[in-house]
């Protein structure tokens, strides 16, 4: 039976000269051995271009967030009463609005409030919601029944309400007041961090309860991996589609949860600007002068599009089924 | 003029319903000192006196008369052929008990202190032995009636005022000073629902809260003008931009209001449909004279000479207010338009006042106003119009909620110049003064003091006549503008609006639109 | 599953107790920080100082430890609690009471709850159905077609939806649905009324008291209609290359029967949850669209309270709420067990 | 309602009911994926007829499944495409009918056991439900009719108690109850030809036998033709006509089912035979085919098998790739020197 | 025997069956592993054999630890497992791994092979130096006869035979002392079946691993196992040396599923004398008085039905058996 006609790459497959392929690394394995799930998804993503014409936009925009005065050389606080609501010109690209400010200057230096607010609330809901969701879903149990009722309680509360308190809590320590410009946006962050997590630590719940009972997870287990491996490498990734969705989702949430805020009084102080207040402080004269919610809206659309178009391709990217 | 239409020799056609847009009320007894409840109050109640339609001059409505010697004693004789809508009579005990009832600390009626001149009014009232933050109890009050409140007889009583007031009169037309009915002080949670009035209105089942009121026509009404409409409906929104908006779908006979940023629109579209008069609302920027930085007048002066009053009218409001020109609403006896001379921009006279005083020293200014309302956008041109013409930088601190922004005010804790606004509660000058400036004043944010206008309100107080007392307020007029204790904005605007169905729209100065009078050109427009 | 519901419903008690603790606490506290709030009913004029006591200890806001910042008054809590055991829910500024349970069946006992929910009731009610199924259809028809104009419209205009804020979507919406093509359709003689002046109505109607929520209604579902529809997507999508799904069409069932009944059911438990979620979610939205609307419901009067600071509403409408939302959520932990039989609560 | 027996099974225009059940021809099919394409079907072609078994056999991966898919109409696309070919359903090719027509074809008139019966199942519905649905939109049947007549089936395959386990979901089912149950949904509708692609692997014994005999009373009395994909030689032996061995997406040997285990063409197919496991091999190591199965996406020139040939010449590892040479009428081994592997002549 | 690595006593799992979607009641166990007794020695390899349904993956997981035991031990080296927590219980698990029955769902869909396989590595970090883990992941691909090209693709783009070497690999990473295999060839091609149990085979020499392995595959049970184990039902009906189960078979079912072992041989084709069994399989939630398989055995008394047969060595059979009539029949000789 055993009578090899052996040929060079019969014996230890090990050995066999490995060809390149497409998209494997004539390298070899030490390139190959690279390849999980996240550089994976990164090679896809770097030759998908809606993800790159989004990722793209957010830089644009990014980069009016951090260095303004890049984008613009007026000072959104030098205003004019007599110069208001001129229309859109070659001395005021987006026109003035109508305190008689350059509107252009405050449509680049409202980039500012509005992403690091939507960043770092979404950031935030997004990492405590994951870790208390993905607690209560893998436990069950009395984590379970502790970080649920926590969840309802918070859900049961009109947010407006809890925002406005928390607010004033957070405000007694001034930092609404600040001259730098993170501590304002800081509070209406951690506000909306507060009130927000629950809803992805639900999601999450969710998902994990369904994920945790998979062979594959039981597989792991019976390797005696430890619970934050089962969680972190085998459900989190299995689970975390729809808070992906949720989390994009809510980013734009918060920029306009912002505007209430300030709307109301409770987040930027004014002369502070945002996309949010911008909308919100002028949907009164949209009538009139349309360009005054139109511009704003026109940021801030493709801006959430694009972070929603780039978490689908995050997504499709580390679902290796769709490859 | 208060009647907007010329009226025509024959009586115009009465009957139909007409819808008027309103808020929802805080209360329907005469207790209640809010606007929407006033609206519906005044179809429903008549009070001792009235304003005229036509000039907004003080005439008897249920009174006969109301006479004093002293201007601190009077005299008021009613009429004895009015009845409330339960079939009692309104005689003085339905002022007497009724005013007592509000007056009542513990009954805490919001009107309770326009009884506060009264004689016998702090007995009323019970006071905390141990202050605010003890742990006791306030005790009972030490009287259930006011001793200044006397009966002479059925139609006639006395009211005795601890100081002199020569305008007493005109302020018992407001809604407070209402009469109450028997029954309605025996439940008044009941008349609260389904009010006992005796106006020339009387509810058509009861209030349906947050929904509307309906109103109908009262035939059992002594007064002389029967009321035109048959009917009524307040219907009741929350913001005034849904009620316009409803308006605008056709679904309301007259809209008070129009929101500041339709205005423009709306002039355009509805022209002579749409009726303007200066209103009463006061509009100042308080300036905080327990703080240095104010305390010196040239300062004042030319903070408040920087400020191009028209052009933020303008842009912010599409011109919808009418800049101040001194501290007396337009529509009031003894308003002299230009008496403010500081409030007329300057931006030269202005750097010039500051230079003088030895400029600003106070950093950034930091101006107030309380959170949610809005108030940010035209403090913000307030603060660029400083930095531009005065130099002088500034921040906005419009984070506070309501109660504590006052409470902030109360407690002079202010550290800028602070928005704040006023009504007129009666239909006399008076209202604009004492108040605000007189260093006892109730309202009196700024910690003004000047004892030279104190002396001219006693003085006015005590005048032969009410002219003669309009003059003294306008010296103590005079005194205000010149040291700006307050920066005068505007005067607010009405801007009402009716649609093409009503005939006749009937404006009085002193209360705004009087929907009694309204007449319909098709009267079966509703059904 | 019976000893589930109960331990579940046992539950309810330290929740709803929490729930009125941490409610009772941020109006304490905000109390605490902005004062008494009855100051504010007197707008910028300031009370006689006796009248304002009058009114502040009528409404028991005249304990002293609502002046100590961050004293979380357990006093006054405990009072309350006994208060609401005998379900007197106590009055707003203006003495109405907040709840009373006869009001649902007789006016003389009208409170401010059973005035203002079956509004909310009715808003909640479209607004659940828009987004369920709406929500449901155009997330399954975009994911089927993942990658395709109807996905990347469907994307676009959810987008529209999330990013701009509610009050701003519900002023564009009245100015331009109900006023200007309601204007147009009120223009029209043959248009009966329920539709011109009910559906596009600017704000409630009694007349019309179904037909008049309807655009409310919409606006109130949509936020998390694009919630909904976005996760019915992903999941549709997700589930599309199951095994199942081939075991189906491999039956020679229709493409909609494959996608409509195999893939979605499995699809839907994520969305089970955002569904549940958004019931409560509504009374936020609710604060704001009803006021838009002017829905004489439970948003609105929660936000005159949030605003007036009126902490007995709050609490009165919150107990409510929170009641409310603890069934829908177990109703939903019960329906992922009827989504996903699997799932065994023991 | 249980009297609209009518056969609402439609019936595909262009049907001749003398052509051969099912013929494949040419069959390619390629994966497209990120890696490059992988050539899972190279040119595949066999008939069944009614009555007859077909078995496949060939190692994991070989391709027996992707041809099911393909048979099917259950490909999914991407990344599955099929490149050529034809699949002739009683000589109306298939891959040349719109999709709603095709859709009428699949559990009707072909039908298929997948290889994983718990994720072939849906979760979500319990068993009856899934098996009534084919009665309920196929026959129009009523709810409580298509459950009967689930019941029935249930009955038929053996599961216990079927009327309760009826309203059961499939994680309530052991593996082979689950088998059994997509066995139960392929024969729901009477199909005319049936694939099984690995009906029995999570069977127990005396259950796979009474399945198996099962299948074979079924096809005798219907004259089903059937495609058995499998890897249980025994099974085999036991119940197809003829075997067709696949390797690397090629057939490489089709014979009687006598004919191959008594003489076997292929190199390969001879490697295979040898595997199997023997009383009298006890304790020693069993005989393997050394190396690796090949890579898809690199198949290597001339003779897939050649890298793991006893048998492979130089010949074997150029193109052209070596043609299915007919032995005898029925036999045919595509290697070159098939003659030596049979040790003919 | 000698050198015990596992022992079970009186292992027993019940799983509470409940009826009703909403509300779910009790309404009775299904007795799914019902007091098995079993002996491992080290180095040794047995097959669990029996009909689906009765109990063999369930009895697999218990040992594994992936469902806590009724009642019974299951005793390690002297220890006894099920009773650890915690830390303990995943150090323990090192030494008993668990190949997979579904090679569908065993596998994570979003891990890489490679990960796959070098995740035993890095769950126990002493095992292999971290610059190591990725030679010996290679080595184990190679190992169980997958192209270590395939390392960076998913599990999804394999075949069902390739994704349980793909389980293999996994379960061989940390060298356990015992292999517990879930049927774990059955999704593959015999010569692949072959390479597998070769590979097994080679393990368990060159380290002295002990298995338990469970297979349909009577003939592929045959070749690897030492011992064989019949279940039925949740118990074991016969157990002893693989030529006393297969040559000299007493218990009836044994004989039964030996019978209906499919031969690779045409030629015997409708000659074999099979043993078909009559009537139902009995409801795990429910079993038969007494001898739990005297509803389908030819054989059956009145005695079957009150007296339970204990597993037990009798006057007609030299190796346990749990039937009161138990008697050889050799039926894979037997023709008609
Ligand atoms: N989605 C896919 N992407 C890439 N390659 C695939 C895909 N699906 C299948 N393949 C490849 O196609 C080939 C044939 O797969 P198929 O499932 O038909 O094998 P099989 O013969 O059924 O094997 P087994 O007997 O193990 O089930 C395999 O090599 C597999 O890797
Ligand atoms: N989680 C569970 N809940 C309820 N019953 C279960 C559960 N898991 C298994 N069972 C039941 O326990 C019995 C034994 O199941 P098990 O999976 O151990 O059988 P098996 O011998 O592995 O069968 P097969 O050979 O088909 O895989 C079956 O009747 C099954 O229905
Ligand atoms: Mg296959
Ligand atoms: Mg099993």
């Amino acid at each position: 039976m055993s009578d090899p006609v052996t040929t060079a790459t019969s014996d230890n497959p090990a050995v066999i000269p490995v060809q390149a392929g497409p998209g494997v690394n004539p390298q070899g394995p030490t390139q190959e051995r690279a390849a999980s799930l996240w550089s994976d998804a990164r090679r896809e993503l770097i030759r998908n271009p809606i993800f790159l014409a989004s990722v793209s936009f957010i830089l644009i925009v990014s980069s009016m967030a951090i260095l303004p005065s890049m984008w613009t050389s007026k000072n959104p606080r030098d205003c004019d009463i007599k110069f208001a609501k001129l229309s859109p010109s070659a001395e005021h690209w987006f026109g003035t609005n109508v305190l008689g400010c350059d509107y252009y200057s405050h449509a680049i230096y409202g980039a500012r409030p509005s992403l690091s607010i939507a960043l770092i609330a979404t950031t935030g809901v997004t990492l405590i919601g994951v870790v208390l969701g993905m607690l209560a879903g893998f436990f069950g149990g009395w984590v379970d029944t502790l970080i649920s009722r926590i969840i309802d309680m918070i859900y049961s509360l009109p947010f407006l309400l809890g925002a406005l308190v928390i607010l004033g809590v957070l405000r007694q320590s001034d930092l609404l007041h600040s001259d730098q410009w993170w501590p304002p946006v800081l509070v209406v962050a951690i506000v909306l961090i507060i009130l927000g997590w629950v809803g992805v630590a639900r999601i999450m719940r969710g998902s994990v309860l369904s994920a945790k009972n998979l062979d594959y997870v039981l597989a792991a287990k019976s390797l005696g991996a430890s619970n934050s491996r089962l969680m972190f490498r085998h459900i989190l990734p299995n689970a975390i589609a729809p808070v992906v969705v949720v989390a994009t989702i809510s980013l734009g949430g918060y920029i306009g949860a912002e505007a209430t805020l300030t709307f109301l009084g409770a987040g930027l102080q004014p002369p502070a600007v945002s996309w949010g207040t911008m909308i919100a402080g002028n949907i009164d004269y949209f009538n009139e002068y349309k360009y005054l919610v139109l511009i704003p809206c026109g940021l801030l659309v493709p801006t959430v599009l694009s972070f929603i178009l780039a978490g689908d391709a995050l997504r499709d990217a580390l679902d290796p089924k769709l490859r | 003029a208060g009647c907007q239409t010329d009226s025509t020799p024959e009586a115009p056609a009465a009957g139909g319903t007409i819808r008027v847009g309103s808020s929802e009320a805080a209360g329907l007894l005469p207790g209640f000192d809010d606007s929407p409840s006033i609206v519906v109050l005044r179809t429903i109640y008549a009070g001792l006196v009235e304003n005229d339609n036509n000039d907004g001059k003080v005439v008897n409505q249920i009174a006969q008369s109301i006479t004093s010697d002293d201007n601190k004693t009077w005299t008021v004789k009613l009429k004895n052929n009015y009845k409330f809508h339960n079939g009692e009579a309104v005689n003085a005990d339905s002022f007497i008990n009724g005013w007592n009832y509000v007056a009542y600390g513990p009954n805490a009626q919001p009107n309770a202190p326009f009884f506060g001149s009264i004689v016998g009014w702090s007995d009323l009232q019970s006071e905390d032995p141990d202050g605010e933050e003890g742990p006791q109890k306030a005790p009972e009050p030490k009287a259930k009636t006011m001793s200044g409140l006397k009966k002479i007889d059925d139609f006639s009583f006395t009211v005795t005022l601890a100081e002199p007031f020569v305008g007493w009169p005109a302020t018992v037309g407001y809604s407070g000073f209402f009469p109450w009915a028997k029954a309605c002080l025996a439940d008044t949670k009941g008349c609260n629902e389904t009010p006992i009035g005796n106006g020339p209105y009387k509810i058509e089942g009861s209030w349906r809260h947050n929904v509307g009121v309906t109103v109908v026509r009262n035939p059992d009404w002594a007064g002389a003008s029967k009321g035109k409409p048959d009917k009524i409906e307040f219907k009741i929104y929350d913001k005034i931009d849904t009620g316009y908006a409803d308006f605008e779908a056709g679904e309301l006979d007259i809209w008070d209001g129009v929101p500041p940023a339709k205005y423009k629109e709306a002039k355009g579209k509805y022209g002579e449909r749409m009726f303007e008069n200066p209103s009463n609302t006061f509009t100042y920027v308080g300036l905080p004279l327990y703080n240095d930085n104010f305390k010196e007048v040239k300062v004042r002066q030319a903070l408040s000479l920087a400020i191009d009053r028209q052009a933020i009218i303008d842009a912010v409001f599409d011109g919808r207010f009418s800049a101040a020109q001194g501290v007396i609403s337009p529509n009031f006896e003894g308003y002299r338009p230009g008496a403010c001379a500081n409030c007329k921009y300057d931006a030269a006279k202005a750097k010039a006042l500051l230079a003088e005083a030895g400029g600003w020293k106070g950093g950034k200014i930091v101006l107030w106003a309380n959170a949610g309302a809005g108030h940010d956008k035209w403090l913000q041109a307030v603060g660029d119009g400083w930095k531009r013409d005065l130099g002088i930088d500034y921040e906005l601190k419009v984070d506070l909620q309501f109660p504590q922004y006052l409470a902030t005010g109360d407690a002079k804790k202010f550290t800028g110049p602070f928005r704040l606004g006023w009504g007129p509660d009666y239909a006399f000058l008076e209202t604009y003064i004492t108040p605000l400036y007189s260093t006892t004043g109730s309202s009196n944010s700024s910690g003004y003091s000047n004892p030279e206008l104190d002396k001219l309100i006693k003085d006015a107080a005590a005048a032969k006549s009410i002219a003669d007392g309009i003059k003294f307020y306008q010296q103590a007029e005079d005194l205000v503008v010149r040291d700006i204790p307050v920066i005068p904005m505007w005067f607010g605007r009405t801007a009402n609006v009716r649609s093409e169905n009503v005939k006749d729209y009937v404006y009085n100065k002193i209360h705004g639109t009087v929907y009694t009078e309204i007449t319909l050109k098709d009267p079966n427009a509703v059904k | 599953m019976g000893r589930y519901i109960v331990r579940r419903l046992l539950q309810f008690i330290p929740t709803v107790l929490g729930t009125l603790f941490l409610l009772h606490y941020l109006t304490t506290v905000g109390i605490q920080l902005t004062g008494n709030p009855i100051r504010a009913l007197f707008g910028d004029k300031r009370p006689a100082p006796e009248t304002l006591a009058a009114l502040t200890s009528r409404l028991h806001l005249d304990d002293p430890c609502l002046k100590q910042k961050g004293n979380p008054c357990l006093g006054l809590f405990r009072e309350r609690l006994v208060d609401i055991g005998q379900l007197d829910f106590g009055t707003n500024f203006r003495f109405r009471p907040v709840f009373d349970w006869r009001g649902f069946f007789d006016r003389a006992h009208a409170s401010i709850i059973t005035d203002a929910l079956p509004y909310t009731i009715k808003i909640t009610i479209i607004a659940f159905t828009i987004e369920a199924l709406v929500g449901v259809f155009i997330g399954m028809r975009a994911g089927m077609k993942p990658g395709k104009s109807l996905d990347y419209s469907v994307k676009i205009s959810t987008v529209m939806v999330i990013s701009v804020p509610v009050f701003v979507l519900g002023i564009l919406i009245q100015q331009f649905i109900t006023r200007d093509f309601g204007n147009f359709l009120r223009g029209q003689e043959w248009i009966p009324e329920v539709i011109s002046r009910g559906v596009f109505g600017s704000a409630y109607k009694q007349e019309f008291p179904f037909a008049s929520l309807i655009i409310p209604g919409i606006v109130l579902g949509m936020l998390s209609l694009a919630t909904t529809a976005r996760l019915t997507r992903t999941s549709v999508h997700e589930n599309m290359r199951a095994d199942y799904v081939r075991t189906a069409k491999a039956k020679g069932l229709t493409h909609k029967r494959v996608i409509g009944v195999h893939t979605l059911r499995n699809s839907l438990i994520p969305v089970a949850t955002n569904l549940g979620l958004s019931i409560g979610g509504y009374m936020t939205g609710a604060i704001i669209t009803e006021t838009i609307f002017n829905v004489p419901g439970v948003g609105n009067q929660t936000a005159r309270a949030i605003f007036q600071g009126e902490p007995a509403v709050l609490i009165g409408i919150t107990t409510m709420l929170v009641l409310v939302y603890l069934v829908a959520n177990l109703l939903v932990d019960l329906l992922y067990a009827v989504l996903d039989p699997r799932i065994r609560y023991e | 309602m249980s009297d609209v027996s009518v056969d609402m099974s439609p019936s595909l225009a262009g049907v001749k009911m003398t052509a051969p059940l099912l013929e494949v021809e040419e069959l390619k099919v390629e994966f497209r994926t990120r890696a490059g394409i992988a050539k899972a079907i190279n040119g595949v072609s066999f008939e069944v007829n009614s009555g007859e078994t077909l078995a496949i056999l060939g190692e994991s991966g070989c391709g027996k499944s992707v041809t099911a898919q393909a048979i099917m109409g259950i490909l999914d696309t991407p990344p599955g495409y099929i490149t050529g070919g034809q699949i002739r359903y009683r000589g109306v090719d298939l891959l040349k009918r719109t999709d709603e027509e095709r859709r009428l074809v699949r559990a009707n008139k072909i039908a298929m056991i997948f290889q994983d019966a718990l994720s072939a199942l849906n979760p979500v519905f319990t068993v009856g439900f899934q098996l009534a649905e084919l009665f309920r939109k196929h026959r129009g049947m009523s709810r409580a009719d298509g459950k009967k007549r689930a019941v029935e089936l249930l009955d038929l395959v053996k599961i216990p108690a079927a009327r309760q386990r009826v309203s059961d979901f499939p994680h309530q089912f052991s593996g082979g109850m689950r088998q059994r149950v997509m066995i139960a949904m392929s024969l729901a509708l009477d199909p005319e030809l049936l694939i099984a692609d690995e009906p029995t692997t999570a069977l127990d014994v005396t259950v796979q036998a009474q399945i198996m005999s099962l299948l074979a009373e079924l096809q005798r009395e219907r004259q089903m033709g059937m495609i058995l994909i499998t890897h249980d030689m025994g099974v085999v032996a036991d119940v197809a006509d003829r075997i067709n061995i696949m390797y690397a997406g090629r057939i490489v040997e089709k014979a009687p089912v006598y004919d191959i285990y008594a003489k076997p063409s292929h190199p390969y197919t001879k490697a295979l035979l040898e595997s199997i496991p023997r009383v009298d091999l006890k304790g020693q190591q069993l005989n393997v085919i050394r190396g690796l199965p090949p890579n898809l996406t690199r198949i290597p020139a001339g003779c897939a098998f050649n890298p793991r040939c006893r048998y492979v010449r130089d010949a074997c590892k150029v193109d052209p790739i070596p043609p299915l040479y007919e032995i005898k009428p029925g036999i045919s081994s595509a290697c070159h020197f098939w003659k030596e592997v049979r040790g003919d002549d | 025997m000698t050198d015990v690595v596992l022992e079970t006593r009186d292992l027993v799992k019940y799983f509470p069956l409940t009826r009703g979607i909403l509300l779910k009641k009790k309404i009775g166990d299904v007795k799914a592993v019902d007091g098995i007794n079993i002996q491992l020695a080290r180095g040794e390899t047995l097959g669990v054999v029996g009909e689906s349904g009765c109990g063999k993956s369930t009895l697999a997981k218990l040992l594994v630890g992936l469902e806590k035991p009724t009642s019974g031990s299951i005793v390690v080296r002297g220890k006894d497992i099920s009773k650890l927590s915690g830390e303990a219980t995943r150090k323990a698990r090192r030494n008993i791994q668990l190949v997979m029955q579904d090679p569908y769902t065993s596998l994570n869909p979003r891990m890489t092979v490679g990960d796959i396989v070098a995740e035993p590595f890095q769950i126990h970090p002493d095992v292999a130096p971290k610059g190591a883990i990725r030679g010996r992941v290679q080595e184990l691909i190679d190992l169980v006869g997958l192209n270590p090209d395939h390392i960076n693709r998913y599990p999804h783009q394999f075949s069902g035979g390739q994704r349980q070497r793909i389980g293999i690999a996994r379960a061989l990473a940390l060298k356990p002392e015992i292999i517990l295999c879930d049927e774990p060839v059955s999704a593959l091609d015999v010569s692949i079946q072959a390479q597998v149990m070769n590979l097994l085979d080679e393990l368990q020499r060159e380290l002295g691993l002990s298995y338990i392995f469970i297979a349909h595959d009577l003939s592929v049970v045959r070749h690897i196992a030492d011992r064989v184990a019949v279940m039925y039902l949740g118990k074991i009906v016969e157990i002893g040396s693989d030529i006393q189960i297969y040559e000299q078979p007493t218990h009836p079912y044994t004989q039964a599923l030996l019978s209906a072992v499919p031969v690779p041989d045409p030629t015997l084709r409708g000659h074999r004398d099979q043993i078909v069994l009559q009537g139902d399989v009995p409801s795990p939630a429910n079993p038969p008085s007494g001898c739990r398989f005297r509803t389908r055995c030819w054989k059956a008394q009145e005695i079957c039905a009150t007296q339970e047969p204990l597993l037990e060595i009798r006057q007609k059979s030299a190796h346990p058996s749990a039937c009161h009539f138990a008697e050889v029949r050799d039926v894979i000789h037997a023709t008609q």
